[in-house]
């Protein structure tokens, strides 16, 4: 169990937890949360190394009770887990849609650090739902805003705007998490453009740790192959943008 | 080269190592994975009449001398999964349905729909610690299991595997019991009932409380029920629990298992620990003179210099 | 600083930590030397009538995950042992007599002999899973279990602890049995029957073949028992099985328990155990904001928030 | 389980047996042998590092049934346990009765490697029964032999030598190992000089890892706390020389 060091609101329904404790992980890894006498869940990574945290939204009853943890109450922590990204390339391109950002922001980090050219696309409903621009852009990504209701930068989806910007510039790799709809189109752009691609995906997680099947996505599995997979594999994935499991391990459309 | 085929039951397998039920095997995909990565047949998570969506997170606690878990049955019930059993039995993999029911006349009707849909042998999950109404329940006395048993025999042409519950005074006797019913083949064992507490929370971890121990903690007492029901019982046994070496299941092996399966070692070892264990094993058999598993069957029983 | 002290049947012991039965507890210069590392009472080795040599060797199989021993309960008889009792008391140290026997009779006889000798409890131990005639066998069945437990209640004052098998499908039916039979607590749990082969020399490791499984292996068995018996009983509980830290100790006072037992800890971290453990368990009442012992004893069963 | 390499008589009544598995242990360390069926007792080490090996008396069915053993069986080891001789000074003397030349020959071998000046008294019934004398001399030990009837060496028991040398040459440190009435005569005649002293003793041990205490010896435990005791706490046993304990715990005279 960890102790929570800070707890702060980022949009009305997304907030940063941080603990006192370092984590030693690589951007895209993730964590399951258990909020004791409530739910356990899976969480990405959006601050790795020292006083690490995860970013996420309140969308039900597990991340409503996590919400309400102050500092200096604990929360349990299993992880990191799974497989993070890799950075490759001089100039790469992060697409992040809404909590897509959690993954990506300590991937912008980490490749600005390494002299790596980033540039990032930020997509959400609205202004009021941008998270992490100021962090991104002090860590000196060049930073494009799309929102859904147009109330900051390009107005429309992420995936436009990032299929704009890979028209007019050359990247050596692309990074996205989102929505699964936006996964599955930046997949289509990178693959007619011979891009190299890597996706966070995420599926119903019981285990976290490769036993359970639940996570499964044509016989690989989210939590132990994943959650970061690259275009080969996204393209082979039948399932990917069309169904995912229950919890019963029934496929049912996405 | 040593053989590592087995016969169990008339089945014949490529090697005496199977998936164990219950990990890696809710979808036919992941069972053909864990197939082409070397295990000789894949027993599928268990499954009973109707989808069940299995217990609420926390359902693992990971522990240094294994797994407790709560997945507490989770499966797509056996009409939806007839299909997955289709799918796996087109790859050509050796399947064994695992099911699951409240009574004996619910589990022998979703065995029946096991083996209609393909499945090449019939496992009846009678051990189960964490589920409600399902597992132990009805296979924790003798008479329990033997009647169960009798009714899913009657049902089912293949050969029915009866498993067992470690966390009886006696499994010799659970295990009579299922020869006595017409099983053809006992698998031992099932998880040990168990608990983790966080001092931290103040409460259970498992959301379920109750959870299953199973790894390395447990190798000792499946080998001594192995052990045990060799000597009780004509019938083969399968032995499981803990094992995640090639001297692990030779443990087995000669405490009288004729197959064995794995399951919490492929989250520390990962799909190719089956492959692992056969090239363990058949070194093993180069290096002490054996040409064919069968010979070390229960060789632990009959020496004594 | 947070008091350690617990009060269990009437004594007071300095701390929650004792020394359990069958480890460094069969001489009195030894059971003193483990006292003085830290152990606020020491259990001695199961004592009978007779005196035992135990079985052959080899009886202890090393494990990753804890020990497997047959000792066989070789003891020097209460006549010669009850020399050894008071020497340990003269020291000042608190001592509980575990005793076995094979009939009742022939226990309760051993109890008062124990009680006799000074001992400040008396622990039946009605669970060694691998002695022919003693220990489990008397202890299996809760008709058992209160029988005996009855007919030493009747010839001895000082406090009697029950110690239980976990080999069984319902500890809690043996606990209700002891507390019927007047125990004054339960202890739980005693080792899980197991056993070890060597496929090399194909055969059981243990000169005994079976023997009982301890260490961490049994940990999260050992802490479901405890929870099931605080809810099915009014006696004090004391956890045995697996405790190294004071994380372990924890996890069997939330779960239940009133003090703990450590054995096979003394072999990983030596008799410095002890007080690592009290260490522990103080550094997290102060953290957590704990005062007494007692107010942690089955704070797991009372939160679902 | 290992498998012996070679097996050895060094006397009618004495072999050594070595293994193909090197063993990482201090002189004076032991371990338990299995002979599968038939029983497992403690060997001290007589040949560490390399192809370890153990030298043993057969005296009854467990070392008759080992002494059978041929090249290519298997034998179970557990160990090495214990703590065995430190070396300190910069001459020493060894005093080895009958089978304690098994863990005091790796002794001589290791003082001899450091430059260290060794004597050794080698004590036995008779010539017949002296065990490592050529391997000890070609180390580079001075070797002094003792034989109870005289065959060999000065005749009487190695504790009259060892003291004769005592008088005559000044020691860092004296070793022993033997009959326990050896030791304490040795414990005797080190106290009265001052010299420090260090010897390994022998108890009934089932468990040999500290957890059985059938090898106690007035609290300490020969397994974990021995078999090689300094004189501050061999002249601290009551027991030593008086009592052992037998096989149900009871104390025995010696
Ligand atoms: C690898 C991975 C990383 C993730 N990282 C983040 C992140 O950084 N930020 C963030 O806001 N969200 C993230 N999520 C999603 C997050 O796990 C869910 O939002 C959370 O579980 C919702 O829990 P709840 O109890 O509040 O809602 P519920 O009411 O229980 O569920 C709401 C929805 O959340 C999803 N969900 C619920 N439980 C699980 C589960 N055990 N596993 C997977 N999905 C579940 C389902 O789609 C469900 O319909 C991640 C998911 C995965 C698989
Ligand atoms: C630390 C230690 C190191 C030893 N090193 C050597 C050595 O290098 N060479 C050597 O020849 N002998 C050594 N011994 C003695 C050796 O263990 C016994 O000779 C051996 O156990 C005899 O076994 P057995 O079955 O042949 O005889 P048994 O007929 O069983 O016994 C003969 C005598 O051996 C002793 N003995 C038997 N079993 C044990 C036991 N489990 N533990 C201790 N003593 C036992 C008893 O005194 C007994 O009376 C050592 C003993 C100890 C404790
Ligand atoms: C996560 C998990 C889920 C399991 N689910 C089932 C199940 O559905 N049916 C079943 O019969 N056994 C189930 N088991 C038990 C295993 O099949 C096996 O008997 C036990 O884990 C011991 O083997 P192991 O130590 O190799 O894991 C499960 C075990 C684990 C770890
Ligand atoms: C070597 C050994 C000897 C034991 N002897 C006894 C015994 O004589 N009487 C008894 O009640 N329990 C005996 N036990 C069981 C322990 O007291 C304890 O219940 C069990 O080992 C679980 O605790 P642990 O994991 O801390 O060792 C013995 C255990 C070991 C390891
Ligand atoms: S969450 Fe269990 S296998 Fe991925
Ligand atoms: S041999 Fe068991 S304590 Fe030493």
């Amino acid at each position: 169990m960890l102790r929570v060091a800070e707890h702060r609101d980022e949009t009305p329904w997304t907030k940063t937890m941080r603990f006192k404790d370092a984590v030693d992980a690589r951007p895209g890894q993730f964590v399951m949360v258990w909020v004791p006498g409530v739910d356990e869940f899976p969480m990405s990574i959006s601050y790795v190394g020292d006083r690490f945290g995860i970013t996420y939204q309140i969308v039900g009853d597990g991340t409503k009770a996590l919400s309400k943890a102050a500092e200096g109450d604990i929360v349990g922590i299993r992880g990191p887990f799974g497989r993070g990204f890799s950075i490759t390339g001089k100039r790469i391109l992060v697409v992040a849609g809404g909590a897509g950002i959690a993954p990506t922001a300590p991937l912008v980090d980490a490749a600005t650090k390494k002299g790596v050219a980033v540039r990032l696309v930020l997509g959400a409903k609205s202004s009021a739902e941008l998270v992490f621009e100021s962090r991104c852009a002090a860590a000196g990504a060049e930073v494009h805003v799309s929102t859904d209701d147009g109330s900051k930068g390009q107005k429309g989806f992420a995936t436009g705007l990032a299929s704009s910007l890979i028209e007019k510039e050359r990247y050596d790799s692309v990074y996205a998490c989102g929505p699964e709809r936006m996964i599955t189109a930046m997949a289509d752009i990178c693959r007619k453009r011979g891009l190299p691609m890597q996706a966070s995906v995420e599926r119903i997680m019981k285990c976290g740790i490769g036993v359970c099947d639940s996570c499964a996505l044509d016989g690989k599995h989210v939590c132990t192959d994943g959650p970061v997979f690259d275009l080969e594999q996204l393209e082979k994935f039948s399932e990917l943008g069309k169904t995912r499991l229950d919890r019963t391990g029934r496929k049912t459309g996405i | 080269m040593a053989d590592l085929g087995v016969d169990l039951c008339g089945l014949r397998l490529r090697n005496p190592t199977m998936l164990a039920s219950g990990v890696l095997d809710e979808t036919a995909a992941t069972m053909v994975e864990v197939a082409r990565a070397g295990a000789g047949a894949v027993v599928t998570k268990s499954v009973g009449m109707s989808p069940r969506e299995g217990h609420a997170n926390p359902c693992v606690v990971e522990l240094d001398v294994g797994l407790l878990n709560a997945m507490g049955l989770p499966n797509p019930g056996i009409e939806y999964f007839s299909e997955e059993v289709k799918a796996v039995k087109r790859e050509g993999v050796t399947v064994i349905g695992s099911v699951i029911g409240g009574s004996e006349d619910e589990l022998a009707a979703v065995a029946a729909l096991m083996a209609a849909a393909g499945a090449d042998a019939v496992e009846l999950n009678l051990s189960c610690p964490h589920a409600k109404g399902l597992g132990t329940e009805i296979g924790s006395t003798p008479e329990d299991v033997e009647r169960v048993c009798r009714a899913s025999k009657e049902r089912v042409k293949v050969p029915l595997f009866a498993k067992l519950t470690p966390n009886t005074s006696s499994i010799s006797n659970l295990a009579r019991a299922a020869e006595r019913g017409g099983a053809d083949a006992v698998v031992a064992i099932n998880t040990l009932k168990g608990m983790a507490i966080s001092p931290e929370a103040r409460m259970p971890i498992l959301a379920n409380r109750f959870g299953g121990l199973s790894g390395p903690a447990i190798r000792p007492i499946g080998v001594r029920c192995v052990y045990e029901i060799h000597d009780a019982v004509e019938i083969p046994v399968i032995g499981v629990g803990g094992i995640s070496t090639g001297r692990d299941a030779l443990e087995y092996i000669m405490a009288g298992a004729t197959a064995v399966q794995v399951g919490t070692a492929v989250w520390t070892r990962g799909p190719g620990v089956f492959k692992s264990i056969c090239d363990d094993i058949s070194r093993f058999m180069d290096e002490y003179g054996y040409s064919k598993v069968d010979d070390m069957v229960g060789a632990a029983h009959d020496t004594r210099p």
